[in-house]
């Protein structure tokens, strides 16, 4: 349906004198205050101006312009685009929760704080490491947490030459850039042909300055690290940490957990395993488990429960301190505990049995005409190649993602992990049918066999196709300019 | 089991399909060992009408800002959130979509980011703006994050002890692992003196940090500090209140390099504190070392104006150990949300909301300063907060007050112990004479018993 | 966006043994409670079977197949697409409103009699007419109410010889279905060549068989019927009411009230007038007003005020009864009140200033190059007519309807009224700007110069295109079957 | 002023190309002496933030079924409403969208009422049902209208007394002025004697029509009482409780010619009573005797299967005066949602809700017919919903339980006056056994006061 209504810029759209939102008049006796004049503005900013109807077209159009989980399959690699439950949103919008002021006084807390308390001890259950801080903001942020974690305890330990973190090639790049924000240096580890971390170069790269390994599991490539208790011995002998980045949880609730195999600390993202949703890009949030011995590290608040009633512990002298302020990403941790309490424990390990079922399957028609270059079964997601297309054809993964896009499917992960070339990570979560997997997989094969010139000027149907992007990067225009 | 859609039926056939006997099979390369070997000891699941009964049951145990008067601030305002920006945020298209990978299948989320970024330069007076971060503490960190990259210096980063609270903790934790130490510059006087940065820079300071309006709620003569600043080639960074903007002085204006703010009085619902939205915006000279996603805009293989993410050459997923930051999941919904809740208020909206905080909350300055044992904390100029002292035990107070159905400010001792008897009064545009007297009413009544 | 996920009928995306909603288990002791066997049924009705996500992509993906006021310009005549406030949605959801029983006790809904109180008020400011029931449904559930009173004041006035309803032949379907439904005989008044009431046909129509005068005033083409003082005399001299069609009550808020023109009754569309929204098509709500020696039989019950304390009157001894169950439309008479509150009376009276301007403007763009058969200025909306696009291209005024939707318009009311050959009915509302009339208008006139093949092929960019409604009605399919 | 767009500028280059000199001449056509000369006695307006506080004040002056546990139902019922459909119902696109009279433009909402209309058939076990109708009442009406018309008769209209006491009130009121009687069978035990029936009818009875569960939760023998209709000639008109779909037998199964029901109990948020949704569906020969909106299947010009309004020849537009009904609007975005609802259900959500039902209700009735000096008004079985008496004045006992915090039941003898010591109690599957148990406890203690 062309709609070409409303979706100019906003302030394109500007006209001077529209108004939208209005205000009441001031109802106080007016006070004559006097700021300093050097304060002031002589106007308001040049902020568009423009009508209620305006802006709801406007920016109603603007999201018919996006693929979402509600409208597409959408099997983007290593993001659990999983289904996001309607309750969720009714549930978070009950103002006992939506309007708390987060300094409120413990006492008029008592709700939320219960929910935050069952929230911790779930995550604590899930992976199996006894104390939690549900304070970070996403997962990158619940590596820094756990990395400044890491180094106070060895600062505390008088190791500060522990200065290493040791990174899988195949790992996500937010694990390399925690480790150098959090003052470490990040070393890569190769991975073996089997898609799995090289023993080898691990055992030639840990030593006296390893301080923490990084570790996916299952990996990017969906492949669960099966040497991981090797690995974690491995490294605990040579006196460093395992952090095991639980982006890929979705597959292992309640089949194995990290504090189990090895981990001393994790992060999750819960708006992916625990159903956040994404809110086209956030928000997030990334809370951290550890060991025992690295509890007091964490960062501060943690709630607790003293009878029946639950407070704030601040008295953590220990604590890294903050990583942000107030509590943290109370929306989607309220969803996560939603989401917890409707499939409860069964639910849970069956949600990650269908992820792997669906990924499974989905590999297997996938791989009718596809390279999938790693032995399955796969756990949660798989990583496919195109480089058969692009040495026949010279069409690209991205070419096959382009085109997908005209079918009404969202692409999966293109180009990563770096180590798979024309890499097409592929994770299908649980929420979706057989039948959609199949509709998928057909038209990913049916792909294959069309006219090159077809893929490599896809899409066509969309309402831009290849925006060019060196050019933004070359001149870039990031903000609109009269 | 909620949400799954295949049936024993299509297992059975996918499995036939993929060759396995079973799902158990599937999970063959973890090593039984490792697994778990008992349930989660987590409750039993829940349908929706359980559900719902036990949220509300929980929601009811809590005494929100429908339920007391809310007076509070530090951060956090009781802001009126217009319904369009419900409205937009809710739309499937916007809240389940992921990271706008794909230009073609995300112009909506591009073009909104792009409109963001806008505002958010129009807002602080600055020539470029990030897509967002995560709120207004770790924004101050990725701010001196910038300027130590920027200006490659050692020395110290100088913030004041106005500056939030658990701003300045956020940015000790930040940088405790680097080569960069912070000094608190004392407030004695609730506003940082002009004079105290002249004295503390010197030419390894990397930036100082100053926000105005301050936790106190009092403006912070920023343009002075900002000459100091500068004088010593640092980095001034300022901390500001996006609401103000209707009727203050904007970053940019009054020389400020980086400009961050608590974005959450745009549009974002008070929720215990997340989430909220970290607004980070500066002069061009500095856009290379900007954290996190960017948005530009381009024309597509057929001329048409469009818009991708851009300058990812930096971000984590290129760059690595390189990158400028961590940062990859961000505040976008939020972001959303304060575009269309500046574009409903426009510059006469924001400049009214402006005007009503400042005329409530000198109203009720001036009505608390009546009772008998109130004063004024400081009597430098102030916005939508101020701080009084009553002269007693502020928390006890507030204790009391509470009882009477006011959430009636903070006790701004728990930061600042030689504090404990002031209290951190927020008054927005919500906020009514009729709850306003009937605070100054309910403060008299307590402080004569 | 293609976009072919899950619109199949929900019917053909079942599968056997999915679900979405969940039950809880009963927590009551069982009883084996023995229903008689001929009462119950063998299995539940054969429902599709569908999950949560299945249901979602259906129905999201489906409503983006609508064009709507929150999308597009939507200005189809005698429907007053204005914008629907977002906060009356929100409002409408306070738990205080939504959740209120019908059956409730008077003490615990005062809250909501209070509103409905201040609507009954409004509505007889606005109408200028002293008695009011907020019952009917929709409009023409307010015309048979209206009728059914007249109906039952001529019975107690023993004139039940006024079995004649009057209709102007540009009047709405529903006047003379009405008069049918509610006993009476229509009878057809002619449209002089100015668009307003032949007084000459009037007059020798009107008898002492005369019941009621339904008139639409501004009339359906927009036109205010300038002689409505004399025709109010005339049929009130013939012993018989004036009824007032207020479907187009939009254009005259506080600039001229029924009651002072001459009405006797009048409904009101408060979905359109007061912004209901529509729905799709429904729900609506047609209160009527009435003269005081009508009062006595509106439907009852009544909000009426004792000192501080609102009630239902019941007690209305020669009312026509009920139209129906429970009080009213609530969910729309509550919006209606929020607009009214909103709007305030120099608010009203604006919104019906820019609805006649804005029709007033469009009209002048419009008549650049299509007939306006009658002479301005009009009211809030005015017919156009196509035919002279007819008579040399043999292009129809459909076609130019479907060709507009290829450009992101929704099409003008099209053959209606009757009285205008191929007519246009536009109806721009006052929440438009001029630049989108311009770019409408722009759109109309350049649509004219097309190729005839292009418009009478239209639309080209809907996901379907001239759905054939011989074929429909002929071999009626109303309903899945396996 | 609220939602306009134009500006004084604005308006003065409008009025320019219109050739008017301001807009006050554009009312030229209406006599000076018919305009009002003063400003409408109505309030000033009130922007957002007023209105909220406004409403929010008055929503507080109701006491909701979620402040007191809610027992009512006679037609209206507190069953549970899932998300999704009200997440559906809130799409822009279905709720801001007009009558799909362009095909092409509406083939979401027209799609979505062919289902709906299969749905309703699959529901009452019927050929056909129409795109809606207002509410229970008036398709009681509607379906005597229909049956009128069909069999040509000018007899009467047979009614059980057990009927909704506003259906019948209704259908009364649309009769009022046509050739035709309505006669109300008298239900003196609670239901209505299949014997009575055929006593009253006769060659030129028009229809009988009877509820089940009919007024006072009781079923009805709906099947023998079809059988007396039928061997009259009369049409047999069903009024049925969509919810008891679940388990009881459909309409269409017992022998019903016409079903029609409340379908609030849908998806329908009880909001005080509307908008409620009137469902009407029949067996095929009624088919051109329908009132109102029909959707039907067709193909487009490219052969694509695609959903239009037809055999629109009937309705009020075309057939003016001869239509079958003056229904214009009708309940589309109320059919949508009961569309969703019943998708959300599917048939064993639909059982099970009903099994709680009337599980529920039995647990309750046996519970409160415990307490000394209450029974059961009537033996005959029951599904949700069933009428005690509590051998006083049930207004006053009713008034007790409203302090307690309970919306006990309905006072059965403001319809029935020989029943003034009855009262109707409605469970749904949202009421739990503590609340049972209270509402029994509450009873107790209220009647030995
Ligand atoms: C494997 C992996 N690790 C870490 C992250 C970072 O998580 P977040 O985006 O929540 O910061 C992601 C997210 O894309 C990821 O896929
Ligand atoms: C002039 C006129 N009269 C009456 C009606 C009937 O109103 P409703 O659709 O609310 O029943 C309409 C609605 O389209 C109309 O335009």
């Amino acid at each position: 349906m062309n709609n070409p209504q409303s979706t100019e810029l906003i302030f394109e759209l500007s006209h001077k004198g529209r108004r939208c939102h209005r205000l009441p008049a001031s109802d106080v006796p007016m006070q004559t205050v006097v700021l300093p004049g050097y304060q002031t503005a002589s106007a308001p900013p040049p902020l568009p101006e423009v009508g209620e109807i305006d802006l709801i077209r406007h920016f109603t159009n603007l999201s018919t312009r996006n693929m979402c989980i509600d409208t597409h399959f959408y099997p983007l690699g290593s993001c659990t685009m999983k289904y996001n439950p309607k309750r969720h949103e009714r549930l978070a919008g009950l103002p006992g929760f939506a309007n708390l002021h987060p300094l409120q006084d413990d006492d008029t807390i008592q709700g939320m704080l219960e929910l935050l308390f069952g929230m911790q001890e779930y995550l604590i259950e899930i992976s199996g490491l006894p104390a939690v801080s549900l304070q970070p903001a996403a997962g990158a942020q619940g590596e820094l947490a756990a990395l400044f974690v890491a180094a106070a305890y060895f600062r505390d330990k008088g190791q500060t030459h522990r200065r290493k973190v040791l990174v899988p090639d195949s790992a996500h790049g937010t694990n390399p850039a925690s480790a150098a924000l959090a003052g470490f240096e990040a070393v890569t580890i190769k991975s073996g042909s089997d898609g799995l971390v090289d023993l080898n170069d691990l055992k030639t790269k840990l030593g006296d300055d390893t301080g923490v390994f990084m570790i996916t599991n299952p990996n990017t490539l969906g492949l669960f690290e099966k040497n991981i208790k090797t690995i974690a011995e491995m490294v605990h002998g040579a006196g460093g940490l395992i952090y095991l980045d639980g982006a890929n949880m979705n597959a292992i609730l309640g089949i194995t957990r990290p504090g189990d195999f090895g981990a001393d600390m994790q992060h999750y993202n819960v708006h992916k395993t625990f159903t956040g949703p994404h809110g086209g890009g956030g928000p997030g949030s990334g809370p951290i488990t550890v060991r025992d011995f690295l509890a007091p590290y964490l960062p501060a608040p943690i709630v607790r429960r003293d009878g029946d009633r639950y407070f704030l512990d601040n008295d953590m002298p220990k604590s890294i301190g903050r990583v942000r302020s107030f509590f943290g990403t109370i929306g989607i941790l309220f969803r996560g505990y939603c989401y917890v309490r409707t499939l409860g424990r069964d639910g849970l390990r069956a949600a990650s049995e269908h992820a792997v079922l669906n990924a499974n399957y989905l590999r297997a028609r996938v791989a009718e005409g596809y390279d999938v270059p790693h032995p399955g079964p796969c756990m949660h997601e798989f990583v496919a190649s195109a480089r058969s297309l692009m040495k026949g054809k010279k069409v690209r993964a991205m070419d096959v993602c382009k085109r997908l896009l005209d079918f009404g499917y969202h692409a999966p992960t293109v180009y990563f992990p770096l180590v798979v070339p024309e890499a097409l990570m592929m994770e299908p979560t649980e929420t979706e049918s057989r039948e959609t997997l199949d509709a998928f997989a057909d038209t990913l094969l049916a792909i294959r066999n069309e006219d090159p010139e077809m893929l490599k000027s896809a899409p066509h149907t969309h309402i831009v196709s290849r925006p060019d992007e060196v050019k933004a990067a070359k001149e870039p225009i990031l903000r609109w300019q009269e | 089991m909620p949400y799954l859609l295949n049936t024993e039926a299509d297992i059975a056939e996918m499995l036939a399909r993929i060759g396995a006997a079973s799902i158990d099979d599937l999970f063959a390369p973890i090593p039984s060992e490792l697994r778990l070997q008992r349930p989660l000891a987590i409750p039993p699941g829940m349908d929706e009408i359980t559900l719902t009964e036990h949220m509300s049951t929980l929601a009811r145990k809590n005494q929100s800002a429908s339920d007391a008067v809310c007076f509070l601030g530090g951060g956090a305002y009781d802001h009126f959130v217009p319904s369009v920006v419900d409205v937009i945020a809710s739309r499937s298209e916007n809240y389940t979509a992921y990271t706008p990978y794909q230009a073609e299948a995300s112009q909506g989320t591009l073009q909104c980011v792009f409109e963001y970024q806008t505002l958010m330069c129009q807002l602080a007076g600055m020539d470029v703006a990030n897509a967002s971060l995560y709120e207004g503490g770790s924004a101050v960190a990725e701010a001196v994050l910038m300027a130590l990259s920027f200006t490659g210096r050692t020395g110290e980063v100088l913030i004041a002890e106005s500056v939030h609270p658990e701003y300045r903790l956020t940015l000790e934790t930040y940088l405790a692992n680097l080569n960069c130490k912070v000094r608190t510059l004392p407030t004695p006087d609730g506003v940082l003196n002009p004079d105290d940065v002249a004295k503390a820079v010197n030419d390894q300071t990397v930036a100082v940090v100053a926000q105005s309006p301050n936790f106190f709620g009092h403006l912070e003569e920023m343009e002075a500090i900002g000459v100091q600043a500068k004088k010593a080639g640092a980095l001034f960074i300022a901390s500001f209140d996006p609401v103000s903007m209707g009727i203050l002085k904007r970053p940019g204006d009054y020389g400020a390099d980086i400009a961050v703010a608590e974005g959450q009085g745009l549009g974002v619902p008070l929720g215990f504190g997340g989430p909220y939205l970290g607004i980070l915006a500066c002069k061009k000279e500095f856009l290379r070392k900007i954290p996190g996603r960017l948005v530009g805009q381009t024309t597509d293989r057929n001329g048409v104006r469009s818009w991708v993410l851009t300058l990812q050459a930096h971000e984590q997923h290129i760059a690595r150990n390189r990158a400028t930051s961590n940062i990859c999941t961000n505040q976008s919904l939020l972001a959303l949300r304060a575009t269309v809740h500046l574009t409903a208020l426009g510059p006469q909206g924001l400049k009214e909301t402006a005007e009503l905080c400042l005329q409530k909350s000198h109203y009720a300055a001036s009505e608390l300063c009546k009772i008998p044992g109130v004063s004024m904390m400081s009597a430098t100029p102030f916005f939508k907060e101020f701080t009084i002292r009553v002269g007693g035990d502020a928390k006890e107070v507030l204790k009391r007050l509470r009882a009477e159905g006011y959430h009636a400010g903070l006790a701004t001792g728990q930061w600042y112990p030689n504090r404990k008897d002031c209290i951190t009064i927020a008054v927005t545009e919500k906020r009514t004479r009729e709850e306003i007297d009937g605070l100054a009413a309910k403060l008299a009544s307590v402080l004569k018993a």
